[in-house]
Parts: structure tokens; C-alpha cells; sequence
């Protein structure tokens, strides 16, 4: 990709394109963002960086006039604006692309890029315009879309590009890009990165938000960084390295090494052949998986976001079914399409389960604290009495593993909802963990998890595979992948396309394994869809 | 139906659906006092109707029962997430089940034979006309709240072929079965107060009352206390959460609105059973719709299901004694207080938490 | 075979007169649940514009201060359904049934304490009602083989309210696909987000679906009680509402496909009109019933996927919510 | 204290339930007896209108349509010491006096007027709910339709199976209109206040309508050629009084031309359109039912209609 970066920072007069001072925001107790500054020159990429939860969405979105701030002052071109909304934001010249596409499925292409910029209030004319606007800007800057097609049919590049057409057809001179390459395969985020080049050319001015250094390092220009809501630093991106702004996104050294002894690799617990998933869409989403994990060791699942990995994980936890291959668990069970199981017999087998999502998954919020600790136990002798549950053995347990796990507050009634992030995330480890299961798999342990509780939920990682358990561990945190795991597995766009021993993994060639190369960029047929009838 | 703003749960279950109750009565009450009568005298008469006298409280608890059985089958499915309309024609078909199996046996058995059959026909007829749209919704996906209404309107023109076609009594006019012989009636309370001694008037009040108070308790320990009232109560929270802790979302959808229906048809029991004693056009007279407004008002809860009976059974007795007594008011005004009570206590139902949380905020500054 | 020819004529004509409300209130479902608000309370809102369009015309003597009338009681009680759910976030089902559960005591209540006729209005006279007009050269017309009896009874003498909906179906289709209006109302009944972030007032948006369909209703609920017959009876609606929203389910939620489901549903409620208590020849007496209950049994067959797949806009039914604070 | 239960429909139905009313209203204003009344709304609330006003000492209790006879049966048993009357239905308890009419007697009189009323020899007849009660006055109709004229021919429709049907303008509407559409043009109502609609379509057609129960003749001048009256007042007012003397029979009180309970309407709304002719041909047909000469056929008998 193109890196030549002229420095167009320019010095005296011209006042940043956008510059944001003092801006609080809270979502009830939850302080998003804190007192935030932002100055960003025209013609330039300005990167943000910062973990997740670090209040990066937040601070767009109020840009865009979506949210409003507490407090704080917007300038553009150096005068003060109100952005009541995203209309004013809009007619201000600012464009954004969400982390969530906002597009509708059901509309074609044109529809999309044309609401609410109609142009009139009939359609005809408007068509007719945004056709040949639309013509221009696939020749100007090669985002080449066909504009019939539904937006449903196409794929997430694809999308990615109307997104950026509708920023661009509404005349934006400032685009905002949240996390667009988070969804993106290695192609695709190159093209895009093209594409933002041309409009830098063109005098656009972008604000790109990531959590990807290595993006930061090749495409910007400049580089703020954001954490627990406050911005903690600003960079010209030529001055600064990697290992700088990781430092100053998590506030510490990253990379700590968890101390752990030899692993004592026992029998073999989990066997997979050619293990295929296929979603609702008939896309395969693993493609012909094979590997093993032992008893005695961690394994780890590195990859980009969206490569399979989720797929994966629920395949064996017996959420999602096998299209093709099988796998088996302790040699005794073999599940395939034909010999499907479900989670209620995995937990049978000795599997449990730390599910990526815990809002979605691995929590019901509304639930209290003992009736989420039997989640997925409900079935099980110790907590019925016949045909009634046994709530007070429930209580009893939970309120014993609150105390373990250090769960605060430990009161086993309150809520699941009224725990903050890294104290849910325990309690879905404690009650999967106090199973002593023969294979754990475990879906990004620590995603919006704190320090301390990182470190925790690590050290409980290690003990469980020192006891015996085989753990089979999906993480996009590279590092964590590194410092926790013996063997380390790739998986990019379905596929196991790299296997290594801990000992022997350096985040260059993983990086590289992770942006592998695949055939395609999606060049998805837009099949007529029946529009307007 | 979420929540937007947090409160203490006093607050949330006490003070909230009090002040939404309150706001319905008094639009009602302006309703009545634009219809040029006093709503305090209204109230006055409808309380008297409903209570001043024995055979008063019978009708009063008459209804009540109806209403306990068609809003814990509403109270049911809504812990599962699914908002069941169609109480109504379970209620009609459930009675349909208990026509036909006290039709073909009143003879031979004496009423507390009949009775476990009876149930059985109710619960299996109401059943599954609940289970038909729950299997729909479970497995195509067809949206639940639409398929009740429909099936509703197809329970109607189904009793009314049976009644006018096939069940009617020879030689009669009114589309009504025969009437079942004495011995399979249930139990009045006049006559079991009689037993004992104690004299009441007749009233329509039967043994089913007994039966919805049961039926109160045993959902209650279904739905909180059994692995089943768990699994239905966490598809009604999170579907994905469910499936992950190895319950089957379908089966239970499946399951949840055949127990909503089961318990829909129960009215039969009390209707059919226990006062009408013939099959007869239309005896639900929208008490299933009712039952929406009783599960909303009773918060889904079993205790307060049985309250909001109590105070629509008032509203449905008292109701006739307005007609009575007042030039103006006819028995639909409770059909327009019920309206208001589905208004303010289901669809509003948020609206005065953040007058109520300021409120708190001001009174108790110190709260985190 | 002319007869038979009259016969087929004249129950289509019938058919439309049955299926005018039909269509009006599925039009105002469809720009409702276009603009992602669930709308069970057609049937309400019909209810209520029918008794006052004739609360209103038997006291003023005018058909036009009726239908003004019916839509404007017709448009509040939309409104008050955008309150409940738009502004509070309220469940779109509850609302609606709560509109229908009013509008059925309230006329009820109303009619019988203003007019002492056990809940009907007065028998309006003609010139207080939409009366049939004949389109010219109707009875020319009659004499032209084939087309001429189809102008002269099917299309000719309906009044101006027929008319009326049967032109606002082209119009809905013209609002929805070829408008600024259109556009965005589609795009906020799937993806309501997607219109907020383009800077359009998801809120605006629908409440301007609801007042549409509030009038539309109005006019249904006009139709009825002052146009097809010349008073209100209680219950007047008697489940058209209902009809009318499985109507627009089988039509998709597309305007032309709802028309003709309105015009089956309309064609199977005429014949089951005429063919009550008549002995056929062969079947003998016919279970209207089974007619009476065949719309909603198509519609559950349509909704469980077994007819082609009826896929409800993705945000009907839930409310907009931007800040989960 | 007297007390009357109105059935569905109501009191000013302008038809069955009004007549009753005005009956009632009669005895009220010659007595200066006050007499208690409910409407009945719904299926269910007969029986507790009927058993509250046995609660409340109300002597004798009339209950109004057949819908209402399995309610004052049980009723009537649960107070053996009240009185009890109901019209159009046969009640067999010992306090219950039953008054039917013999409806098929006035609609043989109305159908000898429409039949010679008619011009296109077809004739419409809209009943309400499809019971033997309505297919009575049908065939009643048909006969004396058929008397006056062999070659008329009678379109005849059922508004529904259920209560609901007595209550439906729009579908009485509906149902007129394709009668007239077919070439009918005199249409019989006789369908509570369903015909209210039928006579509605019928003026808006400029064609002829036949009233039922009460006189409704006023209600569209020009347009009613009659009524077929069912003297509801004066069986209502008669039980009122008779009770008030203490002599109300129990039993079957049947009513037919002979005892004037049925008959036609003739006023000032409808004198122009009956011609001396009619008149004439509808005296000879009273004449003959009273003497027995013309056996007109009550459907009731044998749930069949010759004609
Ligand atoms: N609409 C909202 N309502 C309530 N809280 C919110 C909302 N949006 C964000 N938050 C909270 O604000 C904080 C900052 O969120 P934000 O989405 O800005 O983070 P981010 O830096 O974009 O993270 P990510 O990298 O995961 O996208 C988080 O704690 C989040 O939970
Ligand atoms: N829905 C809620 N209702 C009530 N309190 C809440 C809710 N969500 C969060 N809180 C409270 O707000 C505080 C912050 O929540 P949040 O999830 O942002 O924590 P956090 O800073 O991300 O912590 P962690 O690092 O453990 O994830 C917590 O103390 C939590 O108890
Ligand atoms: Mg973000
Ligand atoms: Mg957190």
C-alpha cells in the first residue's frame, strides 16, 4: 500500500478542519467520554486508536451529532458549530461510516446512497443524479459498486464502499471511518486504504479510528490516543512506533508474559476432521478444519475478527450444527451433520463453555446473579429437588463462587445487569469453570475486562490447564493469544492456514499467517432482486 | 419492553402500576362526568354492585375466575416472550372440549367423574389451538401475534358452524347444545355453602374459582420454581442464551403457548361446566381479551394476576349494576375502563417513571 | 350465459362495496408498519371515525363535516398510539390492542348516551350521507356487448368514497416507491438507525406514517357508517380492521398485492353474504363459516411460509431506541 | 312492579323490541305503574338481567324473543311464586305464559300486497337470523305472494346464523341490493334491526320495502309500501295488565289474525301507494284465513315450506 505521506500539517494559518475541545459524555453511570480534545488538519488521515470501550465511537458519534455531549465545544474550520443532529453534521460536510453499517438490506444500492439526499421530493430526478454521481466516483476513485443491486446481496466490502459513497455523495469534506477494517479481509482493507489515499489527494479530510497499529503506522498521518474515555496523547505518526502507543493505550508494558510451568500434555481430548460450518446465508464459514487438543495444554485460535473462529467455537460447544466433517471428544463421542449433539449433551461430556458474547450468550441479564450460575445447569441433580429447583443450593453455590472469583458486589440477587463488564465476565468463568470440565473452550475471556480482572481470568486459565483440562482458547487479542497459549493456531477466512508451538511464535509471522492471503475479494454476483413491486 | 430508567423495586412494583391504574380511572372518571354523571357516585354504585350483597360477591368472583384463568395463560406466554391474543378462541375451543366430553358422558358419570375429563378435554382443545400458532411461530417463523387474532376469528366461525350445523338441540332456535344433565353440573357455592350450613344466595360463583386459585399457585411454582419455568423464562429473555444452556427455544415456544392455551381453555370449565351448562354462542365475551389487560396490570405475576381479577370481576359486576342504576351509563363502560387499564398499565406503562425518578432524586438525593 | 355474465358482474360489484374499507384501512396498515409501528388498532380507529363520521353527519346534516369528523378522531387516536409507542417506547401491540378495547366501549358508551338508540346514530337522510353517483354514459353504455354491462355495474354507480379508495392504491404506490417521502419511510421500517444517521427525524417520520394512516382509517370508518350504510350500529367494524391487516400481510406489504387481497377477502365476505342459508344444488346448504373464515386461514397458511414467504419490515415492532441510558 | 327485558338490539330498534317498549310504555302512562327494564348487550347477560329482576320482586317479568327462552325457564323454576311471560318462544313451566304469533298469517297479507305491488313479478325477501322463526314468515310470504299471483317468484336471503344477524344494516344492505339488482323490486324485512338497512337500500334504489313488527312505515314514506305487523304492544301491555289484575295465565298464548295480533299497516305515510285493488285482494285474503278457507302453511309445523 501506498506510505509516501507528505506532511500537509501545515503550520500557521489555516485552522483544523475539526477540532473538538473539553467533550464529556455519560451514558448513566457509564462516563464514555471525559473531558476529550481533538484537533485534526485538513487534508490529512488522523488515526484514533484505543481499546475497546475506550469511548472512541462515542466521540465520533457526537461529531456526527448522533449523541450529544454533556459538556464541550465543536469547531470546524475554526468557527463554533452546534451539531444538533446528524443533518446539521451533514451539512457541515462531515461523513461517517459506522462500526454498524447503517444501511438498509432490503434497498438497492441507489436507494441507500440517496436517503436523505433525495434531491426533491420525487425520486426521478434525484435517480438520475445520484446514477451519474455515483458513475464519477467509481471512476475517480475505483469504489466501483453496481447500483441496483440490494445491499443485502452484497458483501461486507461492498457494503463498506456504499457507505463511504453515501458519505461522499452528501459532498463530505471530513470522513469519519469507525473501525472499517475490523470486518475486512487483508485485500479489502488495502483497497481501502487506496481509496482513502485518493480522497486525501482530493483534499479530504479522514478520521480513522482503529485498534490495528499496524494500520495506524501505515495510513495516517497523525495519531491521538484514547483511553477509559480521556484522550492521552497526540502524535505526529512519523514520531511514534508501535510500542509507544500500545504502551499508551493500555496505560502499562503490554505483552506481560503469564508465568506458567511446563505444560503436561496428556491424552488426546479434542479431535477435529475436515469440521465445516455453513451459516443461514449457505456461506461456509469453517472450511474443512482439522487439529487436536490435548489435555494439559492450552491451544489458541488467533484471527482477524469474522475468520471462523466464532463459528468454530459454537460448532464444538454444539451450538451451531456441522455441515460437514466431525470431530470427536475423549475418543468416545464423534459428532457430525449426521450425529449432531447439542450444548445440553456437550456439558454432559465434559465441556464448558466461556462464550464470546456474555450480553448475548453466556448471560441473562434480567436474571439474578444464582439463577445466571445455573445457567446451562438447570438440568442438573444438585439444583433440583425432584421437580422443584433447588434455589437455596443455587444461592449457596453462587454465592460461594462470588467469593472465589472475587465478584463484586458478591451478592448472588442482584441482577446480572447491575455488574459492571469484567465482574459478568467472572461470573460466567466461575460457573463454567467450577465444573472441572475436561475441555474448556473460551471465547475472548477478557474483551472489555479490566487489568486487574485480565490478570486474574488469565492466572484461572492456567490453573485449569495445570489441573488437566485441555483448553481451547479464541482470542483477537494477539497478545493474549501469545502469552497464554503452548500451541497457537491461524485461522484466516475459515481455514487453519498456520499451526506453531508457543515457544516459537513471533507476532510478525502470526500477523502475516493472520492476513493470509485468499483467493477473492467477494466479487458477489447482485442476483435481481425484486424491488418495488 | 425494556426498561429505560432504574428504580428501587418498591417503587417498580408498588408505586408505578399504582399511579398507572390511577390515571386510567381518572379518564374513565372524565368520561363519566362528561357523560354528565358523578364519577364518585359511580364508583359508590359499582362498589355496592359489586360487594354490598351475597349474591353480589358471587358474580364479583364469578368473573374473577374467568379472568385468573385467561391472564395467567396471557402472564404464561409473556414470560416466554410471546404475546399471546388469542385467549379469547382458546377460552371458546376449550369450552368446546368440555361441551363435547360432558355431551357424550353426563349421563353415566356423576359431576366429580366428569370433572378430571373435563379438564383434560379443555386443556387438550385450548391447547392446541395455541399450540398451532406457537409450532408456527417456533418453526416458520410466523409472527405469533398475528396467527392468535386470525385463529380467533376462525374459532368463532368454527362454533358457530358446529352450533348451528351439528350441536344445536333439535327444534330449537338458538344456535345452543342440549343442557347437560343436573348430575354433571359443578358444584354451586350456594349449594356447598349449603352443605355446611351457611346460607347464600344462588350466583353463578362454582367450584372452578377454587380451581383458578390452585391454578394461580401451581403456575406461580412453575414458573419461578421448576427447570421448566426457568427454560421458559430465559427463551423469553435471550433466545441465544438459551440455546446455549441446552434449552431447545422451539420446543419450549411450542410448549409455553400450549399451557398458555391449556389454561385459556380452563374457562370452559367455569363457563361451561360449572354455569352455562349447554354449549352456547360466544360465553367468553372477551374475557380472553380481558385476560391481556389482567397479566399487564398483575405485572405477570400470579399474586397479581388474582388481584387485577379481583378488580376486573368488580368492574365487570359492579359494570351491571351501573347499567341499572344509571340513565347515562351503560355496561360498556367497562370497556372503556378496561381500555384505559391496557392504555396506561401496558402501553404507557413507562411514562411516569421519570417524573417518578426525579421525584426520588429530589427526596432522596443520596441515592448512587 | 348473459345471466351468468350479470351474476359474476354484479357480485364484483358487491365486492367492491365490501372491499372499500378493507382497502383503505390495509393502506393505512401498510404506511404504518412501512414506517416500522406496528398498527393492530386499524379496526379501533375505523371503529371510532365510523361513529363520529355519523355522530357528526346526523347532527350537522353534512356527509363532509362527517368524514371530517371520522378522519380527525381517527387521526388522534393514531396519534395517541404514536405517543404511547413512538415517544415512550411503549409495546406497538399493547397500544393498538388498548386503541381497539376504547373505540369499542367508547362508541358504545357515547352513542348511547347522546342518542338513547341503544348505540346506534340516527338514520342519516341523503343528503347526509356519500351517495352513488352513476359515471356518465353508464346507461348508454349497458347496451356495448361485455364491457358496456361491466362499466354500467361494476365500475359505475359506487360513491365518491369507493372511488376514492380505489385511487388511493395507485397513490400509495406512487408515495412509497417514486417519493423522497417513500424512500425514507421504507428505509425507517427496516433500519431506522440508517435514517437517523442520514439526519432525518426517525420520530417525524412516523407520526407522519401514523397521521396517514389515521386519516385513511378515517375515511374506512366514514365509508362504513355514512356511505355503505346510512347510521353507526355498535361493532360496527365487526373485525374489518383485523381483515384489513391480514390483507396487507398476504399483499406483502406491498400496495398492489394488498389491493387484491382486499378484493378476494372483499369477493369471499359478498359471497358468503349471498350464499347464507341458500340451498345449492348438490352441496346443499353451503358452511358459509368456512368463507367467513377462509381470509384468515389463507393468512396463517401465507404466514407460515407454506404460499411464498411474508417477511415483515425488520424494525416493525420494536421501538427506536438510540442511547441505552 | 312489572319489569320487561329487551333483547339484543334494544329498546328503539324501530322494530320487535320497540313495540314491545311501546306497549309497555302504554300501560306505564294508563296505570301510572312504573315498570323496571334492562337491554340486554350481550348472549350472556340475559340470564342475570331476568334473575335480578326476580331479586328484586319484579311481578310479572317479560323477557322479549326467543333468545331469552332458556333463561326465563330457569329462572321461572328458581321463582316458582313470580310471574313470568315470554314472547316468541314456548316456554312449558307452570309460571310462564308463552305468547307466540302466527306470523306466517300477516306475511301471507304483506306478500299478496307486494306481489301486486310488484312489476317485475319478482320479489325480495331479507331475513335475519336463519332460524324456523324467520323461515316462517318467509314461506308465510311466499304463499301469499303466490296466492295473488302464481308466476312471482321470491329471492329469498338469511343475513346470518347467529345473533350477530339481527343487528347488521350493512349486510341487510347488501343483501337487498342484490335482490334489487336481480330484478326484485319489493323487498320484505325481516331481520330486527338488520331490515333497517334493507329498507335504507331499498330507498336509495326507488324501490319498495315491507316493514316488520312495528309499524315502520314513517320511516321511509314513498318507499314503505307496509308493515307486516306482530302486535308486540298489545301482547306486552296485555300482560302487563292482566297481571296488574291479577289474572295472568300461564300457558300458550297464540296470536294470529283471528285474535288481530298480526296484520298489515296502512296510514298516512303509505295510502298513496296501496291502491283499492290491493286493498281489495288483501281483505279477500283475511277473509279467507279467518274462515278457514285459505290454509296457510306454518313452516314451524314440519320445517318445510310447500310453496
Ligand atoms: N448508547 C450507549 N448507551 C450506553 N452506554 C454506551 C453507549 N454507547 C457506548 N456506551 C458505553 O460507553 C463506553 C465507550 O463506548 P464506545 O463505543 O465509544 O467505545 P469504543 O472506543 O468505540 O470501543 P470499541 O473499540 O469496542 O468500538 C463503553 O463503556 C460503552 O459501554
Ligand atoms: N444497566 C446497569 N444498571 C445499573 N448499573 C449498571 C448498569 N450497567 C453498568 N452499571 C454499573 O456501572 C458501573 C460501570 O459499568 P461498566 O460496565 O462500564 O464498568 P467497567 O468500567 O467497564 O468495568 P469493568 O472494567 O469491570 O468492565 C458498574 O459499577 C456497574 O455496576
Ligand atoms: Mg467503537
Ligand atoms: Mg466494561
Amino acid at each position: 500500500m501506498t506510505s509516501d505521506h507528505q506532511q500537509s500539517m501545515a503550520g500557521g494559518g489555516e485552522p483544523p478542519a475539526i477540532e473538538l475541545k473539553g467533550i464529556s459524555k455519560s451514558f448513566g453511570p457509564v462516563q464514555a467520554n471525559r473531558n476529550v480534545t481533538l484537533r485534526v488538519m485538513p487534508g490529512t488521515i488522523h488515526g484514533i486508536v484505543g481499546e475497546n470501550g475506550a469511548g472512541k465511537s462515542t466521540l465520533m458519534s457526537i461529531l456526527y451529532g448522533f449523541y450529544h455531549a454533556d459538556a464541550g465545544e465543536i469547531l470546524v474550520d475554526g468557527t463554533p458549530v452546534t451539531i444538533a443532529s446528524s443533518r446539521a453534521a451533514i451539512d457541515l460536510g462531515i461523513g461517517m461510516v459506522h462500526q454498524h453499517f447503517m444501511l438498509v438490506d432490503t434497498m438497492s444500492v441507489l436507494d441507500n446512497v440517496m436517503l436523505g439526499s433525495e434531491g426533491g421530493a420525487l425520486l426521478d430526478k434525484g435517480e438520475r443524479a445520484a446514477r451519474a454521481e455515483l458513475a464519477r466516483l467509481s471512476r475517480d476513485y475505483g469504489l466501483t459498486v453496481d447500483p441496483d443491486a440490494l445491499v443485502g446481496d452484497l458483501s461486507v466490502g461492498q457494503q463498506q464502499r456504499v457507505e463511504i459513497l453515501k458519505a461522499l455523495i452528501r459532498g463530505c469534506r471530513i470522513l469519519v471511518l469507525d473501525e472499517p477494517t475490523g470486518v475486512l479481509t487483508p485485500q479489502e482493507a488495502d483497497r481501502l486504504f487506496e481509496i482513502l489515499d485518493a480522497l486525501r489527494e482530493r483534499g479530504v479530510t479522514i478520521i480513522l479510528i482503529t485498534h490495528k497499529l499496524r494500520e495506524i503506522l501505515a495510513a495516517t498521518d497523525s495519531v491521538s490516543v484514547m483511553r477509559l474515555g480521556e484522550m492521552v496523547a497526540h502524535r505526529k505518526t512519523p514520531e511514534t512506533s508501535a510500542e509507544e502507543l500500545a504502551e499508551l493505550m493500555v496505560g502499562r508494558k503490554v505483552l506481560l508474559r503469564v508465568d506458567k510451568p511446563e505444560p503436561k500434555i496428556g491424552e488426546t481430548i479434542l479431535q477435529a476432521d475436515n469440521v465445516t460450518v455453513t451459516d443461514a446465508q449457505d456461506v461456509d464459514r469453517v472450511k474443512a478444519v482439522s487439529f487436536t487438543v490435548h489435555a494439559g495444554e492450552i491451544v489458541g485460535i488467533a484471527g482477524v475478527a469474522g475468520n471462523g473462529q466464532s463459528e468454530l467455537l459454537q460448532a464444538l460447544a454444539g451450538i451451531q450444527r456441522l455441515s460437514g466433517g466431525s470431530f470427536s471428544i475423549n475418543g468416545t463421542r464423534t459428532v457430525s451433520a449426521a450425529t449432531p449433539y447439542n450444548p445440553h449433551e456437550a456439558r454432559g461430556l465434559g465441556i464448558a463453555h466461556v462464550p464470546e458474547d456474555r450480553h448475548h450468550m453466556g448471560l441473562v441479564t434480567a436474571f439474578p446473579a444464582h439463577e445466571n450460575h445455573i445457567l446451562g445447569h438447570q438440568d442438573w441433580d444438585q439444583y433440583n429437588n425432584g421437580l422443584l429447583l433447588d434455589r437455596e443450593a443455587a444461592i449457596a453455590d453462587c454465592a460461594a463462587e462470588m467469593e472465589r472469583y472475587d465478584v463484586r458486589p458478591p451478592n448472588p440477587h442482584l441482577p446480572a445487569a447491575s455488574f459492571s463488564g469484567g465482574n459478568q465476565q467472572k461470573l460466567v468463568l466461575a460457573r463454567e469453570l467450577e465444573t472441572e470440565p475436561k475441555l474448556l473452550l473460551v471465547g475472548q475471556p477478557t474483551r472489555g475486562v479490566d487489568i486487574g480482572a485480565i490478570e486474574f481470568i488469565h492466572n484461572t486459565l492456567v490453573a485449569m490447564r495445570d489441573q488437566g483440562a485441555a483448553v481451547l482458547l479464541v482470542s483477537v487479542e494477539l497478545e493474549e493469544i501469545m502469552s497464554l497459549s503452548d500451541r497457537i493456531l491461524v485461522m484466516s477466512d475459515g481455514r487453519i492456514v498456520g499451526e506453531m508451538m508457543a515457544a516459537d511464535a513471533d507476532p510478525q509471522r502470526i500477523g502475516l499467517m493472520m492476513a493470509n492471503i485468499s483467493e477473492d475479494d467477494a466479487p458477489q454476483g447482485s442476483p435481481e432482486g425484486d424491488k418495488a413491486a | 419492553m425494556s426498561q429505560p430508567i432504574k428504580l428501587p423495586k418498591w417503587v417498580d412494583v408498588g408505586v408505578i402500576p399504582a399511579l398507572n391504574i390511577l390515571a386510567a380511572l381518572a379518564v374513565s372518571a372524565l368520561v363519566i362526568l362528561a357523560l354528565g354523571e358523578n364519577p364518585i357516585e359511580a364508583l359508590d354504585v359499582m362498589l355496592y354492585g359489586a360487594f354490598g350483597y351475597d349474591e353480589a360477591i358471587g358474580y364479583t368472583l364469578y368473573y374473577t375466575t374467568n379472568f385468573i384463568f385467561t391472564g395467567l395463560a396471557v402472564a404464561v406466554a409473556f414470560h416466554a416472550g410471546l404475546f399471546n391474543i388469542g385467549g379469547e378462541g382458546q377460552a371458546y375451543i376449550g369450552g368446546l372440549g368440555v361441551g363435547l366430553v360432558i355431551l357424550a358422558l353426563d349421563g353415566l358419570l356423576p359431576w366429580y367423574a366428569l370433572l378430571p375429563l373435563a379438564m383434560i378435554g379443555a386443556a387438550l382443545f385450548g391447547g392446541i389451538w395455541a399450540a398451532v400458532p406457537g409450532w408456527l411461530q417456533a418453526y416458520r417463523g410466523s409472527h405469533i401475534v398475528i396467527t392468535t387474532i386470525m385463529f380467533n376469528f376462525i374459532a368463532s366461525a368454527l362454533m358457530v358452524y358446529l352450533l348451528v350445523n351439528v350441536m344445536i338441540k333439535p327444534g330449537q332456535m338458538s344456535p345452543e347444545s342440549r343442557e347437560f344433565a343436573e348430575s354433571a353440573w359443578l358444584p354451586m357455592a350456594h349449594q356447598m355453602f349449603a352443605v355446611i350450613g351457611i346460607d347464600v344466595s344462588r350466583s353463578p360463583l362454582n367450584l372452578s374459582f377454587v380451581l383458578a386459585l390452585i391454578a394461580s399457585v401451581l403456575v406461580a411454582i412453575f414458573i419461578w420454581r421448576t427447570r421448566w419455568g426457568y427454560a421458559i423464562r430465559t427463551v423469553g429473555r435471550n433466545e441465544t442464551a438459551a440455546i446455549y444452556a441446552g434449552i431447545d427455544p422451539k420446543k419450549t415456544i411450542f410448549w409455553t403457548m400450549a399451557l398458555s392455551g391449556m389454561l385459556a381453555g380452563m374457562v370452559g370449565i367455569n363457563e361451561i361446566m360449572g354455569v352455562q351448562h349447554k354449549l352456547l354462542l360466544n360465553f367468553t365475551a372477551g374475557y380472553g381479551f380481558t385476560g391481556i389487560a389482567v397479566a399487564l396490570m398483575g405485572r405477570n405475576h400470579p399474586i397479581g394476576i388474582v388481584l387485577a381479577s379481583l378488580l376486573f370481576g368488580t368492574l365487570y359486576q359492579g359494570g351491571a349494576e351501573l347499567d341499572f342504576e344509571f340513565e347515562q351509563i351503560t355496561r360498556d363502560m367497562v370497556i372503556v375502563i378496561q381500555g384505559f387499564i391496557i392504555l396506561f398499565s401496558g402501553a404507557l406503562a413507562y411514562m411516569f417513571n421519570p417524573l417518578v425518578a426525579r421525584l426520588i432524586g429530589r427526596l432522596m438525593p443520596a441515592r448512587g | 350465459m348473459a345471466d351468468t355474465y350479470l351474476l359474476i358482474l354484479l357480485t364484483l360489484d358487491a365486492t367492491l362495496r365490501v372491499a372499500t374499507p378493507l382497502i383503505l384501512a390495509a393502506m393505512a396498515g401498510l404506511f404504518s408498519e412501512r414506517s416500522g409501528v406496528i398498527d393492530i388498532g386499524l379496526e379501533g380507529k375505523m371503529l371510532a371515525a365510523a361513529f363520529a363520521a355519523a355522530a357528526t353527519a346526523a347532527v350537522t346534516g353534512s356527509a363532509w363535516a362527517g368524514l371530517g369528523m371520522g378522519i380527525s378522531v381517527s387521526i388522534g387516536l393514531a396519534l395517541l398510539h404514536g405517543f404511547a409507542c413512538i415517544t415512550h417506547r411503549g409495546d406497538q401491540v399493547i397500544s393498538g390492542v388498548a386503541i381497539n378495547v376504547v373505540a369499542a366501549g367508547l362508541t358504545i358508551v357515547l352513542g348511547i348516551a347522546w342518542f338513547h338508540q341503544g348505540g346506534r346514530t340516527p338514520t342519516l337522510d341523503a343528503s347526509a350521507r356519500f351517495t352513488e353517483h352513476a359515471l356518465p354514459f353508464a346507461d348508454a353504455a349497458r347496451s356495448i356487448p361485455v364491457i358496456g354491462p361491466l362499466y354500467a355495474e361494476v365500475i359505475s354507480g359506487h360513491n365518491i368514497l369507493v372511488y376514492l379508495a380505489l385511487a388511493v392504491v395507485p397513490l400509495t404506490w406512487w408515495v412509497v416507491y417514486r417519493t423522497r417521502f417513500g424512500l425514507r419511510l421504507r428505509a425507517v421500517g427496516e433500519n431506522p438507525a440508517a435514517v437517523d444517521t442520514a439526519g432525518i427525524s426517525v420520530t417525524g417520520l412516523r407520526y407522519s406514517a401514523l397521521v396517514i394512516a389515521g386519516t385513511l382509517c378515517g375515511i374506512a370508518g366514514t365509508y362504513l357508517s355514512t356511505a355503505h350504510s346510512a347510521a353507526f350500529v355498535r361493532d360496527m367494524t365487526a373485525g374489518k380492521g383485523y381483515m384489513a391487516l391480514a390483507a396487507m400481510i398476504f399483499g406483502k406489504w406491498k400496495p398492489v398485492p394488498t389491493l387484491f387481497a382486499c378484493l378476494l377477502f372483499g369477493f369471499l365476505d359478498a359471497m358468503a353474504v349471498r350464499l347464507q342459508g341458500v340451498e345449492l344444488p348438490v352441496i346443499g346448504i353451503f358452511p358459509v363459516q368456512l368463507l367467513q373464515a377462509l381470509p384468515y386461514i389463507l393468512t396463517v397458511v401465507l404466514l407460515a411460509g407454506f404460499i411464498g414467504k411474508a417477511i415483515a419490515p425488520k424494525a416493525s415492532g420494536t421501538p427506536y431506541v438510540k442511547e441505552r441510558t | 312492579k312489572p319489569a320487561v327485558v329487551f333483547d339484543m338490539g334494544g329498546k328503539f330498534d324501530k322494530s320487535f323490541n320497540e313495540g314491545v317498549y311501546e306497549g309497555a310504555e302504554r300501560f306505564a302512562k294508563e296505570s301510572g305503574i312504573k315498570y323496571l327494564e334492562f337491554e340486554v348487550t350481550n348472549e350472556t347477560q340475559r340470564e342475570q338481567a331476568i334473575r335480578r329482576m326476580a331479586r328484586k320482586g319484579a311481578n310479572p317479568i317479560l323477557g322479549v324473543g326467543f333468545a331469552q327462552g332458556p333463561a326465563i325457564e330457569k329462572i321461572a323454576k328458581e321463582y316458582p311464586d313470580t310471574s313470568f311471560a315470554i314472547i316468541d318462544s314456548v316456554v312449558d313451566v307452570p309460571n310462564v305464559q308463552s305468547i307466540v304469533f302466527n306470523e306466517h298469517e300477516g306475511s301471507f297479507l304483506v306478500g299478496v300486497l307486494a306481489a301486486k305491488a310488484s312489476e317485475t313479478g319478482k320479489l325480495g325477501f331479507v331475513g335475519g337470523m336463519d332460524i324456523p322463526l324467520i323461515r316462517r314468515f318467509a314461506c308465510g310470504y311466499v304463499g301469499g305472494a303466490q296466492w295473488a299471483n302464481k308466476d312471482v317468484e321470491v329471492l329469498q336471503n338469511m343475513t346470518g346464523s347467529t345473533p350477530a344477524a339481527w343487528n347488521d344494516p350493512t349486510k341487510g344492505a347488501e343483501l337487498a341490493r342484490s335482490q334489487f339488482d336481480r330484478g326484485a323490486d319489493v323487498v320484505f324485512a325481516a331481520a330486527g334491526s338488520t331490515g333497517l338497512g334493507v329498507l335504507q337500500a331499498a330507498e336509495d334504489a326507488g324501490k319498495k320495502a315491507i316493514g316488520v313488527d312495528s309499524n315502520q312505515n314513517y320511516l321511509h314514506p314513498g318507499t314503505m309500501l307496509t308493515s307486516m305487523l306482530k302486535r308486540v304492544d298489545i301482547a306486552a301491555y296485555n300482560v302487563f295488565k292482566s297481571a296488574k289484575a291479577g289474572e295472568l295465565k300461564p300457558g300458550i298464548n297464540v296470536l294470529g289474525l283471528g285474535e288481530n295480533g298480526v296484520g298489515w299497516a296502512l296510514d298516512e305515510h303509505n295510502k298513496d301507494m296501496i291502491t283499492d285493488e290491493m286493498k281489495a285482494a288483501v281483505a279477500k285474503a283475511e277473509a279467507g284465513i279467518k274462515s278457514g278457507e285459505i290454509k296457510v302453511h306454518d313452516y314451524m309445523a314440519d320445517n318445510t315450506c310447500p310453496y
